[in-house]
């Protein structure tokens, strides 16, 4: 399950801790329901991030799909995507 | 006319309450039964004569009383409730409320009054020879009927909401208004400015009329004022003809056709901004409303605030 | 809750239709908070000679408590100011007219006579708001109607046809908010209004957006899970099309329905809907030009067929606000008016919409409805259709008393319709009918009949030994007076003495002692299975359609519902099981 | 021994977010998961810093006191008082509130919210407006255009945006962010704003301009002016136009508009514009305010539903009287017309002015606060009572009126009663030394 291609990087420091990127992610909405509907994950192994103590906490990157969505809705840049190009 | 003469003896933080003097509940009582009356202060209640010398020839007839409050009584609120005939007269500032309900007779306070004068009026006359406060001729909240009737005149300034939901009546102020003059004016009420307007006037205003002689601030599309109709010469309003070149503007724009046409009449020399294609918008520094405090007709009372003695 | 001491009330008239007793002269004895055969010497005496003595009112629908009230309250303060009341050792402050506030609605209502209420609508999400209202409102028993009508889990339910699913969901729902009831208002409509103002359900077979549901599928569906479960009261049915002309159509053809499902609860009634504010459903015509009154039609429907009940609604002249779940109708009345409007939607549950009204005898329509509502209650028998106002749409329950007068006396109701709009007597049968209200007659219309129909006569609104000893005299005599010729309003208006669970609550119109009394909550039983089926399927759905989460929208029994009085229905049986007894089954 | 307590309600601001998981070990509160940053600072910090346990002030220094003492203290403070003021009321719970609802009546003394320096001007347009409301459930599953106006949900409410209007999936809006149009009027680029599909950054103190330009298009008039609050008259018209090609529309505004020049005239053009959306294009308009403290609109409803008015109620004559203006705490402060208050669940050390303030500080003072804040300096008799969400249960009321119960994680240190109790022993001994009164 690990993903190489793409890796998620976190700045905790300016994190709010909003959750845009946990609940906007497709991948955590399809897999967990009650993501889907905005609220916090129940099923903490089938989501990528969730915000944990305040900020925002990378789960199973393995997930990821390198969609970008996350990114798009941080509007701090505490959450980027970096692209491993080389394999 | 039968005088009673009130003096202020000293003036409490806490205001009192005195809806009691009024000519209606003066009259038929001697003295000694007008000092011993009630009014209110806080939680407490206290007799008329702990607060005011009382002197004078009292009478039967409410309509032939006139009760003077020989000084100032910037904390003594709803003079002159309810009343229905006779005359006051207040030789000095006056608190909240003053004339609020009042139904005829006269009111004449020659220093400022605060917040609500003429509050929910339905007639009379209430002269104001200072300034006064916000919701002049106004309603308390939620009642969707102010002022119905009588006459409100302010020589000086006004503060902010003039005639808020105004159903009929004349309003008169010879100075400057706050902002939202004739708010939500409901009926064939007039208000006349002497002086500068601030913005909003007559904003959601479905009848009644409004005229300024001085400049409309900040008077901008959002009140309408695209839609002119005509330069209109001399108008009469109120009872007086109004002398001058006003545009007769329409009010609100929002409102079904048949609830009226508020008007607003903005005199032609000083308010070209609000011609089509005039400048507005964007207030400058100039246009921003002075700092509470430094506006005239805010410089009432709170100066014998500062309280002797802290407690620690 | 109930006092110690004994209590006789000598010589009353005793007016008790549940027992047959029409104004016999006799003594009420009362200990321990319950009717009683005898009471020691000791007892303290109450000499009601030549005074009524009636069972304590019942309330079958009006607004008290929950957000819509509350968000009235919010809107009006001008209300508030217009009657106020000081605190005093006994009570607490408060004022109202329209929308009073907790305090002193319990007060006013045990100064007319009242001992039980209930809230005629409540919104599930906003029950832990009703509940701790009631909690702080004084003297009356009262007891929360919960509201289906638009519910998105009922019409999941069924759209996918699983009706026992829906009986059990149904037994949930009022377990978990604390709801005595099953409450319709304008089914399917709300839930079409809340996509655009000008949509509604405009009869029984106007599908519902979305869920394609119609009225009818919902009108019967929640009929018979009601029946199925065998709750107290049947459903409480506010019909589509509310203040529409013509509407008396779609309110018979309503009301066809449920006909023929038959009762399945213990607790007396024989109804299984109550029709409530039938005026505003009774307008004939096809606009307001040729509006005219069907409530001699709806009379006879609800005469000839015992399975309605109905309350009547009745406009009183003067300053009202109306406030249902009903928003279509608010938002007609907000684009006539044009006065301040509020309306509140409700995730997947149901809306509601306020405003400010003020019924004028001028107005030919207002006219009409004033005696749309007393053709309405002199056509049809008292047993079936009882007095409210739909407080405050209709009126205020404060003004009770000119309703009994005019149903009493039909020389002060010529009086009022002759002052009236021209329309009141043109448009109306009302002219017509000669029948007078016995005072007899009275106490069905606002005693024994709504009584039966809410399921509480088991336990009250008579004299049987054992009954909660809930009494109201009244400064009366009904058998000398002639009622017809002067109803003596003051005197209706304010009791001698309300007794409430044997004690003195209201003396010669001044409130002397205010209990504080429980809530209804009704727990209805279904099959183990069921209920775990349907719960698990809420809570996946709880993630779709709500935002707050399914544990949190439980209503707390301990915090909220600590001093609440359940009734316990199992297979149709009614069983009343009082918090006293519950604390001791605690302990156990 | 970590436990996760689930389906815990952050007590912090208007939002209310009820799906917080909160890690205790020993009864110490040691993570959060799904709450935001602040959520997680409150609980993480609830049992640090908490103000030490009854204390009086005793020749100007706070002393400790038992708490019969205090009791003793505050009753005596507040029943010698002509005109006292009971303020705050919106961290605390609504029982709470019901109690100071009747220590107020017995007082004979003001009771008022601190809705009355945040969103008091939406309460005041909607006494003379109405309004059309929705709970956030309706947002979440309808809205597929979300106005933000003069609030900043970014900061003040973060999970607002992600938990009930913009990014969750709702029942009619399958694709979140995707279904959805935002649009921001803000003065400034706030973080909202960047998310925004479209920000209008308009000139400030012009909001009501603005807003009554978009009612003067709605009833077919045109836009006279070249631009109106810095927006060119054309970009006007375009927005007006991409609004109407919506279904479902949300105003959330905050305190950018309520406490802006206007005031509550703001709010009501606002009213009266989502009205004639309603009324004449069919789109399905609704407004909320973006209530801050977690149970502010707990504090309006309670106070209401207890005393038929919302805020700023008066006693002084045994019965309700309610003038904003007047019975305000904000007024009576400024007119040095209290001479005794009662400070519970809010820190007016921050947001009153400072003529408010310096008459605060000569008078009697009574705070019940869990942590040390800068109130204390000039107050008379402290209470440290159990934090609500937290320490106790209570009930409170969501940004769209909906009531959810707060649930208690940890247990209270040794001597902080909830707010209810020590409400409760006040009003207790006022009552009886009122009986003595008499």
């Amino acid at each position: 399950m690990d993903n190489k291609l793409y890796n998620l990087v976190t700045k905790e420091e300016k994190c709010y801790g909003c959750g845009n990127c946990v609940v906007a992610c497709p991948v955590n909405a399809y897999n967990d329901p009650a993501v889907a509907g905005g609220k916090g994950p129940e099923q903490l192994d089938k989501v990528i991030m969730c915000v944990e103590n305040g900020v925002i906490k990378i789960l199973n990157m393995g997930l990821c799909k390198g969609c970008g969505t996350c990114i798009e809705e941080c509007p701090d840049g505490a959450i980027g995507l970096e692209v491993n190009y080389t394999t | 006319m039968n005088e009673i003469v009130l003096k202020p003896k000293d003036h409490t933080r806490i205001s009192l309450e005195a809806e009691v003097i009024t000519p209606d509940s003066f009259a038929g009582k001697s003295l000694d039964e007008i000092e011993n009356m009630m009014l209110y202060q806080g939680n407490r209640s206290v007799r008329l004569k702990e607060r005011f010398d009382v002197s004078g020839s009292p009478c039967d007839t409410a309509a032939d009383l006139r009760i003077i409050i020989d000084g100032d009584a910037p904390r003594t609120k709803r003079v002159g409730e309810k009343m229905s005939c006779g005359e006051i007269v207040v030789r000095g500032n006056i608190d909240m409320h003053v004339g609020a309900e009042m139904t005829g007779g006269k009111i004449t306070v020659e220093g400022n009054a605060d917040n609500f004068v003429g509050r929910e009026m339905v007639g009379g006359l209430i002269h104001i020879k200072g300034n006064a406060l916000d919701y002049v001729g106004g309603t308390a909240r939620g009642k969707m009927e102010g002022m119905r009737g009588g006459e409100i005149i302010v020589d000086g300034d006004a503060g902010d909401h003039v005639g808020n939901f105004m159903y009929g009546g004349v309003i008169k102020i010879r100075g400057n208004v706050g902002q939202s003059a004739g708010q939500h004016m409901r009926g064939k009420g007039t208000i006349i400015i002497g002086g500068n307007s601030w913005s909003r006037v007559g904003c959601e205003a479905a009848d009644g009329t409004i005229l300024v002689k001085g400049k409309v601030h900040l008077s901008t599309a959002s009140l309408g004022y695209g839609c002119i109709g005509q330069v209109v010469k001399d108008p009469e309003l109120g009872g007086d003809v109004i002398e001058g070149e006003f545009y007769e503007l329409r009010a609100d724009m929002g409102y079904e056709p048949k609830c009226g046409i508020a008007k607003v009449y903005a005199s032609v020399g000083l308010n070209e901004h609000i011609l089509p294609g005039g400048r507005t918008s964007v207030p400058r520094k100039g246009d921003m409303p002075v700092n509470r405090d430094m506006l005239p007709y805010l410089k009432i009372y709170h100066e014998e605030m500062i309280v002797k003695g802290g407690k620690k | 809750m109930t006092t110690e001491t004994e209590l006789l009330i000598k010589n009353g008239i005793v007016y008790d239709p549940i027992n047959n007793v029409d104004g016999e002269v006799r003594d009420i004895c009362i200990r321990d908070g319950k009717i009683v055969d005898s009471v020691s010497a000791e007892a303290k005496v109450i000499d009601a000679t030549g005074k009524a003595v009636t069972p304590g009112k019942v309330e079958c629908h009006s607004h008290m408590v929950g957000i819509t009230p509350t968000s009235a309250r919010i809107m009006r303060p001008e209300d508030i100011r217009t009657r106020v009341s000081a605190s005093t050792d006994v009570r607490r402050a408060g004022g109202g007219r329209t929308v009073p506030n907790t305090w002193e609605l319990g007060y006013e209502y045990a100064k007319l006579g009242f001992t039980r209420a209930y809230e005629a609508a409540v919104t599930p999400l906003y029950s832990k708001e009703a509940i701790l209202e009631f909690n702080q409102y004084p003297i009356l028993n009262k007891g929360i109607f919960t509201l289906f009508g638009n519910n998105w889990f009922v019409m999941d339910y069924l759209k996918s046809k699983e009706q026992d699913k829906l009986t059990a969901f149904v037994s949930f729902l009022l377990k978990t908010t604390g709801g005595y009831a099953v409450k319709l208002v304008n089914p399917g409509g709300n839930e079409a209004y809340k996509w655009n103002a000008e949509w509604n359900c405009h009869h029984a077979d106007d599908p519902v957006p979305h869920f394609g549901v119609t009225p009818r599928e919902i009108i019967k569906g929640l009929c018979i899970a009601n029946e199925e479960l065998g709750l107290p009261h049947s459903i409480h049915l506010h019909t589509n099309m509310l203040g529409v002309p013509g509407n008396y159509e779609v309110t018979l053809d309503e009301l066809n329905i449920t006909k023929g499902i038959a009762v399945g609860s213990d607790s007396g009634r024989v109804q299984n809907t109550h029709i409530t504010h039938v005026q505003f459903n009774s307008f004939g015509g096809d606009e307001w030009r040729t509006f005219n009154s069907k409530a001699d039609e709806i009379a006879k429907y609800i005469n000839q067929n015992d399975h309605v009940t109905a309350d009547s609604g009745n406009v009183i002249y003067g300053d009202a606000t109306t406030m249902t779940a009903d928003s279509p109708a608010e938002w007609a009345l907000y684009k006539m008016t044009h006065n301040k409007l509020i309306s509140n939607d409700t995730e997947a549950e149901d809306g509601v919409g306020i405003i400010p009204f003020l019924y004028s005898k001028k107005s030919p329509v207002h006219s009409v409805m004033w005696a749309i509502g007393l053709e309405l209650l002199l056509l049809t028998d008292p047993w079936k259709m009882f007095v409210t106002t739909d407080h405050p749409n209709g009126g205020v329950f404060l003004d009770y008393p000119l309703i009994y007068s005019w149903l009493l006396s039909k020389k002060t109701r010529m009086e009022e319709a002759e002052s009236s709009h021209g329309w009141a007597l043109k448009r109306t049968g009302l002219g017509g009918i000669d029948k007078e209200y016995s005072f007899y007659e009275l106490v069905i219309a606002t005693v024994a009949g709504p009584a039966r129909s809410l399921g509480v006569a088991k336990r009250e609104g008579h004299f049987s030994n054992g009954a909660a000893a809930n009494v109201a005299i009244w400064d009366i005599n009904p058998l000398e007076d002639d009622l017809s010729r002067d109803p003596q309003v003051d005197k209706l208006a304010t009791t001698a003495y309300t007794i409430k669970n044997g004690e003195i609550v209201v003396k010669d119109g001044t409130v002397v002692s205010a209990p504080m009394t429980p809530l209804d909550v009704a727990h209805a039983h279904v099959d183990y299975e069921i209920q775990r089926t349907v719960e698990e399927e809420l809570k996946t759905k709880f993630k779709r359609y709500y935002t707050v989460q399914f544990e949190n929208y439980i209503v707390d029994p301990d915090l909220y519902l600590a001093k609440s009085d359940r009734i316990d229905v199992v297979s149709g049986k009614v069983h009343f099981i009082p918090y006293a007894t519950q604390t001791e089954e605690a302990v156990k | 021994m970590i436990e996760e307590k689930e389906n815990i309600v952050c007590p912090f601001c208007g939002c209310l977010c009820d799906d917080g998981v909160v890690k205790v070990e020993d009864n110490k509160i040691v993570g959060t998961r799904n709450l935001c940053r602040i959520g997680h600072k409150k609980f993480e910090s609830a049992q640090h810093g908490r103000a030490e346990s009854p204390r009086i002030r005793k020749n100007g220094e706070l002393v400790p006191v038992t708490l019969e003492e205090a009791f003793d203290k505050a009753a005596e403070i507040l029943v010698n008082a002509e005109r006292p003021l009971f303020y705050g009321w919106s961290a605390t719970c609504a029982e709470a509130t019901q109690v100071g609802c009747e220590l107020t009546e017995a007082c004979r003394g003001i009771i008022d919210c601190t809705a009355t320096i945040c969103h008091a001007p939406s309460i005041e347009a909607i006494q003379d407006q109405g309004a059309p409301l929705s709970t956030l459930g309706e947002v979440m599953n309808r809205a597929d255009l979300i106005l933000y106006w003069g609030c900043n949900p970014m900061h003040a409410h973060p999970r607002h945006m992600s938990r009930y209007s913009v990014y969750p999936r709702g029942f009619f809006r399958k694709r979140g962010r995707k279904s959805r149009t935002i649009m921001v009027f803000d003065p400034r680029r706030t973080d909202t704003a960047k998310l925004a599909d479209l920000h209008v950054q308009i000139s400030p103190a012009s909001d009501h301009m603005l807003v009554h330009t978009f009612r003067e298009i709605l009833n077919s008039y045109d836009v006279t002016h070249e631009t109106v609050a810095g927006i060119p008259a054309d970009a006007i018209r375009e927005t007006m136009e991409a609004m109407a090609q919506h279904q479902w529309c949300i105003l959330f505004f905050g305190m950018g508009l309520t406490q802006q020049m206007g005031k509550d005239r703001n709010i009501d053009v606002a009213i009266q514009l989502m009205h004639e959306l309603n009324k004449y294009i069919g789109i399905r308009t609704t407004l909320m305010p973006m209530r801050g403290h977690f149970n502010v609109a707990g504090a309006n409803i309670t106070i209401c539903s207890e005393t038929g008015y919302p805020f700023a109620v008066d006693f002084s004559r045994g019965y309700p009287r309610y003038l904003p203006g007047e019975t305000s705490a904000m007024d009576v402060l400024y007119r040095g017309e209290v001479d005794a208050m009662l400070n519970i669940g809010a820190n007016p050390g921050t947001s009153f002015s400072n003529r408010a303030l310096s008459h605060m500080a000569k008078i009697p003072l009574i705070n019940i606060e869990p942590h040390n804040q800068q109130l204390l300096q000039i107050s008379d008799v402290v209470f440290s009572p159990a934090m609500v969400g937290i320490e106790c249960e209570g009930t409170a009321y969501r940004m769209d009126n909906v009531p959810i119960k707060l649930r208690k994680v940890v247990e209270p240190p040794e001597n902080r009663l909830p707010d209810v109790v020590i409400l409760t022993e006040i009003l207790k001994r006022v009552k009886e030394l009122k009986g003595k009164g008499a």
